[in-house]
């Protein structure tokens, strides 16, 4: 089971995000560009047809094998379903109607843990009695659920009383157990094969500690992780004596480790390339140890850690990045690539290697094989830096005569995978070469990667290296000089508007979506206002502080300000789509209005656009829709190119309703 | 003290007599008849009013006139009497009234193409009639 | 006397058991299904119009069976005074409409006081009383309208309507009530006499009808006379709201977008600051706040603006507020069960107003119901002396929270942290009397906010200035204001101030009378309307004129000298609607 | 005080246009029966609305009992009785109820035998309720009660209007039997000229709110007198004939009805070719007919 899946959050690529990381190749760029030159033209394909919706979520495989549960999604509905590993066997339809969103199966494969925002309830598909609400989230104690038991059926939960953390373990009917309490807030515990909390995780001021029960009782700490470490408890090894890790404890990069109560810390497994963070570690679930952990990029690598286990995943090679879920039985692997639009579930056996399809969540999806790879790459950054990057380009076009548009990710802690992306897709569909910088500061490549950029989001290193990773790709042939253009959401946004601001004058168009016009001030205004700071029951400006951009710094205030797209909204030149959300909770809508208001003022050559009711990141596919069109137009507005279809009739109405435009 | 004499009048509302002129000769008629002999005690105004259900003061004048003309007599606190007969009108007027009478009766006979001297006789029997009445 | 009072109770008797029955029936079977007492206001007004209406009914019914000519000598033409005769019979049919009123309420409000878990507030036996007020008022207009004169009865009976429009609450309502009760009734008094067709005898009777319609000859006028101004001004094509309305005026103010409307209170500025601020009122999302509410809750107030309970629907109680002890006593929904009291910590400043999300709005503080753990949170404390008139409603990340001085705006999040500090982030002091404020538009800005006052209350059609002003308030929480403009009225002159030049006193005197008893009501602040001296001088024009038509009309009637001189001094001080009134009374007695 | 039940000076009452009274001078003398005849629309009610209060005049004053009709006190009111042509009485109440309403109303003056002797001829029992009375009934009930009350004036309006032959003639027994009483003024409004006939001491005779009559009854029948000639030609025109109230040709005999014929009026008619002339007394009701209808049926003036 991957270590993702157990974190039960909701993980959004957008401003002022933690996420995970993963490694890159060294320099495939000439062979990739010798080989989409020799692949035939993609036929053009209708813009709508790019955008996926899930239909299926939440797939997950039975410790036992017996079947895999998912939810489906239908109208918005989500539905929970059951679907039996036996070979022709139909799925079964368990609930018509759940406000779940995801789920998880208790380790003796007879509970389902179905996880809805506000409540967790258990349903045995079995019937045995207990079937119903575990526990209800929320309430005066601020309950929340922090994870899975991973040896009783039920789930761990926090709460709050008072200045005291407590630990719960909550099972079938709702009967919950104290597991352990503390005066420090309780962030993650492993659990003994006894049922008692053997280790826990607590915060501790800007670091985290780990704490181990003691044989007499009670708990000593262990080990602290300082400086924004990582150290997610995985679970208890089978000895009960030590605690496995994953975490930046040891070394550059994320790995798999083990704790033991003295404190002492023993590497299990790490990229052995020393480029990328672990991505997922797959846990044996009856036994409770590590049995696969693997490493993502246009490389994708995965190492058996148990006996026999390589072997079977050497039959997997044809997937390399596929996800995959054991059991004692079958094993479920979900089918992961940049040109495979939606999902695809099989069943493995692992004795013979055969593949079974399990699960399609597409009745149709664009041909793979007319869809852009994504190449990773590297370059050096001019103070020598290595930087990471992914490229797609168009099929059988001379690279250096298409326009490149280069997409910056947002976060900006956070990083790009190689993962089906609608927008990048449709972009080298109509022709463009795409770009996407892991501009320093991005995650996955360790932690000095993420360090480098020094809280400098200025006119620093991190802009530099979106820039310089732009004219490397030009001096190297791809895209044609006159025709580039530059877009992001959210720090990518951002980016865009410094990029179209500070004086380089690269890029001749740009997209700036949900941007912050002022790092500096966004970053306050979310250190006091914000909901969303907290990662790890570290408050944002805490996590602020140690990236070198601490919110009550003034000199840093002013720094940023200075560099600013809003102190030099004058500069504002170049052709601009600004588009903005109307219910922005990260990037406040009445800073990008004041922004937008000043380029107005200004006679800066910027459309404005405002979704009145959109989030930070928008979910509605209408949205999705409706902003690839915008990027198609004022691309081919300003690029040149293929001009776009007009929208359907239900896309000009939902913009005519949804978007004001200036 | 005598009893009060049965008067069987009856008045007609609508005739051309008034109702004070229907009593007189109504009384005169019984006392001529001999229907109310002298001494009769007459009904109380009261009593003849409620009779003939006419206002009490239409009797009383009617009762008035016959006093003065001497058909009736009041006794005091006792009530009205018939009076002994006298003669109450001149012999002019008595003349005139018989003239009248005559022209009267000959005109009616006139009308019904009569015989003079059978009238004259159907006269002189309805006068002998008269006296036997009075004597019987 | 008493054997015709009897008479008359014994008339009604079955007809008062079995409205009685009826009423009891009605009372019973709402009980069952809501509670009676926490009804909103419609309810009771809807209430008081059946027992009205029912009253009507009786005392057209029982003065229209005596009113033709032969009853009426039959009833009058006897050794009694028509005084005692007015209270033999008219007191037999109060005294049954009044126990078929009130029976059934008492035994409504004894049944709820035994049942232990429900109360009955010292509000709700006033309520009963003023229903019985009401419906005998009913009766004796019924009354007067079939015994009066139909030339100008019916305007005697206008303004008996004032409880409908008295802002008295409580026991001052019942004050209210009692008087328009005893007016009406003196005035049937008066016009119970044998000869029907002429005004009453006594001067003082007199002079009552004759205030009396005049006061509503003067409501009427107002009234009526706008409704026919505006018909004939729609049917012509002129009206002044037709379509378009006229630029800069109110109208177009009260109808525009908000962000039209800011920026037209920009307008007068071209400064480089205001140019930016019109950019951002086209692309920001305009707040609308709703100003006031029209009705708070007024401790003692005999009907509720809203019902003064909530549900707990975690706990299955329902809470329901006391107006006598200030606090909220539960009911378990499931059994009726009591469950004790609910208070705040330092009490509530005014009975609460549940409102939207779990909210109270009680006086100066804004109020919260902590499902979690069941208690009620003080979220906001304005000053003291500071009334909360509004709704709060969100404005992006701030809640707008207006109160009879200041609109101020919190962190949204002052909501849900009963114990976070309730400083608000900005304070912007009302630039004028809440109550002509009539919408106020912000939008954020970058730090602070842009706020615009449009006052304009009456004045659309009314008499009042209007006028809109524009609010910086910046990130530090100080307003300034930054732009004004004065709102042209749509209406012409003569129609906005028709209510003063018709009869100055009259609308005193109407104005007195609908705010009589009628205990705090912050929203009731008014700018002063400032009367121009032309009104004064056409006022004393046509009372003067009128007092002229008066004294003629007094000399063709062969009026007495005494009795003209007093008509015409009443018409000079009263106006046209005296006037009316002398004219449809056409007093010929010399009195 | 003056020795008049009734009085009236100058008094007018106007609806709208029309005079329902015209400068009226009535006066009535205390005791008798004062009969008031008039068409429809003469002023009969209007008159004793106002001699009750009911009405105001537009002109001219009204006393009752020397009273002010405007300003009659409960206690004058006590003295006058009045009985109207519906016999107005609560329907809804029992007779016993009204009988001891009226008795304690009366007490001072309440004439239990008067009352009796009436009722005793109508067969009413007292838990009746009014409204399941015959019209007959209650007529007698409410005259009964009106004499109970021993009224000094008593004012009848159209007593016996609707009444059949036996209940008229209970109600004249008992109006009869009451008026007798010493001193009781009555007032009787009918158009029955036979209990007219019967019962009045005085005929006032009202056309158009005027007083056209004022005599007793014999005297008004005498100044009426019936025409016949034979006139060969067209007769003398009407306006050369004063005092005529009607004139009809039948069989080519002329009839006129004459008003205070003037002694040489046979004279006049055989100046004017008459051949034979002769002149007869009238009744009652057809000399009332002839002077109210004269204006209707005879040619215009």
């Amino acid at each position: 089971m991957p270590v993702r899946t157990r974190r039960l959050g909701y993980a959004a690529a957008a401003f002022l995000t933690l996420a995970c990381a993963m490694p890159a190749l060294a320099d495939p760029l000439a062979a990739m560009l010798a080989a989409e030159r020799a692949r035939p033209v993609a036929p053009r394909f209708p813009r709508d047809a790019f955008v996926s919706e899930p239909l299926i979520t939440s797939v997950t495989l039975a410790p036992d094998g017996s079947g895999v549960a998912f939810l489906r999604i239908t109208g918005g509905q989500y539905s929970l379903w059951l679907q039996p590993s036996a070979a022709g066997a139909p799925a079964r339809r368990l609930l018509q109607r759940t406000d779940a969103r995801e789920i998880a199966w208790s380790r003796d494969s007879r509970w389902l843990v179905m996880i809805a925002p506000d409540k967790v309830q258990m349903l045995s598909p079995a019937g045995d009695p207990g079937s119903g609400i575990a526990a209800t989230l929320g309430g005066a104690t601020e309950l929340r659920l922090l994870g899975l038991n991973p040896w009783h059926p039920g789930v761990l939960l926090v709460d709050r009383a008072g200045a005291r953390w407590r630990l719960w373990h909550a099972g079938p009917g709702g009967a919950r157990r104290l597991l352990a309490h503390s005066a420090r807030e309780i962030v993650d515990a492993a659990i003994g094969r006894d049922g008692r909390a053997a280790f826990v995780k607590l915060v501790d001021g800007e670091r985290h500690l780990i704490v181990a029960r003691s044989p007499k009782g009670g708990f000593h700490g262990i080990t602290a992780c300082v400086a924004m470490e990582r150290c997610d408890l995985l679970g208890v090894t089978p000895d009960n004596a030590s605690v496995y890790v994953s975490g930046d404890l040891l070394g550059e990069r994320r790995a798999l480790l083990r704790l033991d109560a003295d404190g002492k810390r023993t590497l299990i497994h790490a990229d052995p390339a020393s480029e990328v963070d672990i991505d997922g570690i797959v846990l044996d679930r009856m036994r409770g140890v590590p049995q696969i952990a693997s490493y993502r990029g246009t490389r994708p690598a995965r190492y058996g850690l148990l006996p026999g286990t390589a072997a079977i995943l050497a039959r997997l090679s044809l997937a390399p990045d596929a996800m995959v879920e054991t059991s004692s039985a079958t094993w479920l692997v979900r089918e992961r690539d940049a040109r495979l639009q939606g999902n695809r579930w099989y069943l493995l056996d692992p004795a013979s290697g055969a593949m079974r399809l399990l699960l399609d969540d597409r009745v149709k999806r664009l041909p793979p094989d007319a869809l852009a790879r994504v190449t990773a790459f590297t370059w050096p950054a001019s103070d020598g830096m290595t930087i990471h990057g992914l490229l797609s380009v168009p099929s059988g076009l001379d690279p250096a005569h298409v326009p490149l548009v280069t997409i910056v990710h947002g976060g900006p802690w956070s990083h790009d995978d190689t993962d089906y992306s609608a927008l990048t897709q449709l972009l080298v569909n109509r022709g463009y070469a795409v770009f996407r910088p892991q501009f320093r500061g991005s995650t996955g490549y360790g932690r000095a990667y993420m360090f480098a950029a020094q809280g400098d989001y200025g006119d620093g290193r991190v802009q530099r290296d979106i820039e310089e990773g732009t004219r490397y790709l030009l001096a190297r042939g791809v895209g044609d000089r006159t025709r580039t253009a530059i877009m992001g959401a959210s720090f990518g946004g951002y980016s865009t508007l410094q990029a179209l601001s500070n004086g380089s004058r690269l890029y001749r168009a740009g997209i700036a979506i949900v941007p912050p016009p002022d790092f500096g001030w966004t970053s306050r205004w979310a250190a006091i206002h914000g909901n969303l700071g907290r990662t790890q029951g570290m408050a944002l400006d805490r996590s602020l502080r140690l990236l070198a951009l601490n919110p009550d710094d003034r000199a840093i205030a002013e720094r940023l300000h200075r560099q600013s797209p809003l102190a030099r909204v004058a500069a504002m030149r170049t052709p601009l789509l600004l588009i903005a959300s109307g219910r922005d909770e990260r990037v406040p809508i009445r800073s990008v209005i004041d922004y937008a208001a000043h380029l107005k003022l200004l006679g800066a050559p910027a459309g404005i656009i405002i979704a009145r009711n959109q989030p930070h990141a928008p979910s509605d596919p209408m949205a999705m829709r409706a902003y690839l069109f915008l990027a198609e137009s004022m691309f081919q507005r300003h690029l040149g190119g293929i001009a776009p279809a007009a929208p359907s009739n239900d896309l000009r109405a939902w913009m005519v309703k949804s978007l004001v435009e200036r | 003290m005598s009893r009060t004499a049965p008067l069987a009048i009856t008045i007609a509302t609508g005739d051309s007599r008034p109702i004070v002129r229907q009593i007189i000769d109504a009384i005169r008629r019984q006392i001529s008849t001999g229907d109310l002999s002298v001494g009769d005690k007459l009904p109380s105004v009261r009593g003849l009013a409620q009779q003939l259900a006419i206002n009490p003061n239409t009797v009383s004048k009617s009762y008035a006139q016959l006093t003065a003309e001497g058909w009736l007599e009041s006794r005091a606190g006792l009530g009205l009497f018939v009076a002994a007969r006298r003669d109450q009108l001149s012999a002019a007027e008595r003349e005139r009234r018989l003239g009248e009478a005559v022209d009267r009766f000959v005109g009616e006979v006139i009308a019904i193409r009569y015989p003079a001297d059978e009238a004259v006789a159907a006269v002189a029997d309805a006068f002998d009639a008269l006296t036997l009445v009075r004597s019987a | 006397m008493f054997e015709l009072y009897k008479a008359e109770c014994r008339r009604f008797r079955w007809w008062a058991l079995g409205a009685g029955a009826l009423h009891a029936g009605i009372l019973l079977f709402f009980d069952r299904m809501v509670d009676p007492l926490q009804q909103p206001a419609m309810i009771y007004e809807l209430v008081a119009a059946i027992y009205a209406g029912a009253g009507v009914l009786l005392g057209l019914f029982q003065a229209g069976s005596y009113a033709r000519i032969n009853q009426w000598m039959a009833l009058l033409h006897r050794p009694l005074s028509p005084r005692r005769v007015l209270i033999a019979v008219a007191g037999g049919s109060a005294t049954m409409l009044a126990a078929a009123v009130l029976v059934p309420i008492l035994l409504l409000l004894i049944g709820h006081g035994l049942i232990g878990s429900r109360f009955v507030d010292a509000r709700h036996w006033l309520l009963g009383l003023s229903g019985m007020l009401i419906a005998l008022t009913g009766l004796m207009g019924g009354i007067y309208a079939a015994l009066s004169p139909r030339r100008y009865g019916w305007l005697v009976l206008i303004p008996a309507l004032l409880p409908t429009a008295s802002m008295a609450v409580g026991w001052a309502a019942i004050v209210v009530q009692t008087g328009v009760l005893v007016a009406l009734a003196l005035l049937v008094t008066s016009a119970f006499k044998p000869d029907l067709a002429e005004p009453p005898r006594t001067i003082t009777g007199l002079a009552g009808t004759a205030l009396t319609a005049a006061m509503g000859a003067y409501l009427l006028l107002v009234v009526a006379g706008d409704l026919v101004f505006q018909t004939l001004w729609i049917t012509t094509g002129t009206h002044p709201l037709n379509g378009v309305p006229p630029r800069g005026g109110v109208t177009e103010a009260t109808r525009a977008d908000g962000a039209a409307l800011i920026e037209a209170g920009l307008a007068g500025r071209q400064d480089n600051r205001a140019r930016l601020w019109r950019e951002q009122v086209r692309l920001s999302e305009i707040f609308e706040v709703p100003p006031t509410m029209k009705w708070l809750p007024v401790r003692g107030e005999l009907t509720n603006v809203a019902p003064m309970e909530f549900d707990d629907e975690r706990r299955g109680t329902r809470w329901t507020f006391s107006h006598d002890d200030m606090r909220f006593h539960g009911v378990r929904l499931s059994d009726g069960a009591a469950l004790g009291t609910l208070d705040v910590p330092g009490g509530f400043d005014a009975p609460p107003l549940p409102i939207e999300g779990g909210h109270l709005i009680a006086g100066g503080s804004l109020l919260g119901f902590d499902a979690d753990d069941g208690m009620i949170h003080r979220s906001i404390r304005l000053p003291a002396g500071e009334t909360i008139v509004a709704r709060p409603s969100t404005a992006g990340t701030a809640l707008a929270v207006m109160s009879d001085r200041a609109l101020r705006l919190y962190d949204v999040r002052v909501l849900d942290e009963s114990a976070g500090s309730d400083a608000p982030l900005a304070t912007v002091p009302l630039p004028g009397p809440v109550g002509s404020l009539m919408r106020l538009d912000l939008i954020e800005l970058l730090d602070g906010y842009l706020v615009s006052f449009t006052y304009a209350r009456d004045g659309v059609d009314g008499p009042a200035d209007a006028w809109q002003q524009i609010v910086h308030v910046t990130g530090a929480g100080t307003s300034r204001p930054v732009a004004r403009r004065t709102l042209t009225p749509d209406f012409p002159f003569v129609t906005r101030f028709a209510p003063y030049w018709i009869s100055p006193a009259l609308k005193v005197a109407r104005d007195l009378a609908e705010h009589a008893g009628s205990g705090p009501v912050p929203m009731a602040q008014r700018t002063p309307v400032k009367i121009p001296l032309s009104i004064w001088i056409a006022a004393g024009l046509l009372a003067a004129l009128s007092a002229a038509v008066v004294a003629l009309l007094a000399r063709r009637w062969r009026l007495g000298l005494r009795a003209s001189a007093a008509w015409m001094l009443a018409t000079l001080a009263l106006g046209p609607p005296m006037l009316f009134a002398f004219w449809l009374i056409r007093p010929n007695r010399t009195a | 005080m003056s020795g008049l039940a009734i009085e009236t000076r100058g008094l007018t009452r106007r609806h709208g246009r029309k005079h329902a009274l015209d400068n009226l001078d009535l006066a009535l003398p205390r005791g008798g029966i004062h009969a008031i005849v008039g068409a429809n629309g003469a002023g009969k009610s209007t008159l004793f609305r106002i001699l009750l209060g009911f009405l105001s005049p537009s002109g001219g004053e009204v006393f009752v009992l020397g009273r002010p009709s405007a300003a009659l006190t409960p206690d004058d009111r006590r003295r006058i009785g009045f009985v109207n042509e519906e016999h107005t009485l609560p329907g809804w109440a029992t007779v016993a109820a009204v009988l001891a309403m009226q008795r304690r109303l009366y007490a001072d003056r309440w004439d239990a035998r008067a009352f009796d002797t009436v009722i005793a001829s109508f067969d009413l029992s007292p838990a009746q309720r009014i409204g399941q009375l015959s019209r007959g009934e209650r007529a007698g009930f409410n005259l009964a009660l009106a004499l109970g009350q021993a009224p000094e004036l008593l004012i009848l309006d159209e007593p016996t209007l609707g009444l059949d032959v036996v209940a008229r003639r209970r109600l004249l027994d008992a109006l009869i039997e009451g008026a007798s009483a010493e001193d009781r003024t009555v007032i009787y409004c009918s158009h029955q000229i036979e209990e007219v006939e019967r019962l009045a001491d005085t005929l006032v005779v009202l056309e158009r709110g005027s007083l056209r009559n004022f005599s007793a009854p014999d005297d008004f029948r005498e100044r009426i007198t019936q025409w016949v000639a034979n006139v060969p030609f067209k007769g003398p025109p009407p306006d050369a004939m004063p005092g005529l109230l009607q004139h009809r040709k039948i069989d080519g005999v002329h009839h006129y009805m004459m008003l205070d014929a003037e002694p040489g009026f046979a004279d006049f008619l055989r100046g004017h070719g008459a051949t034979s002339v002769q002149t007869m007394p009238v009744p009652l009701d057809r000399a009332v007919d002839a002077f109210l209808t004269r204006n209707h049926a005879g040619p215009a003036a």
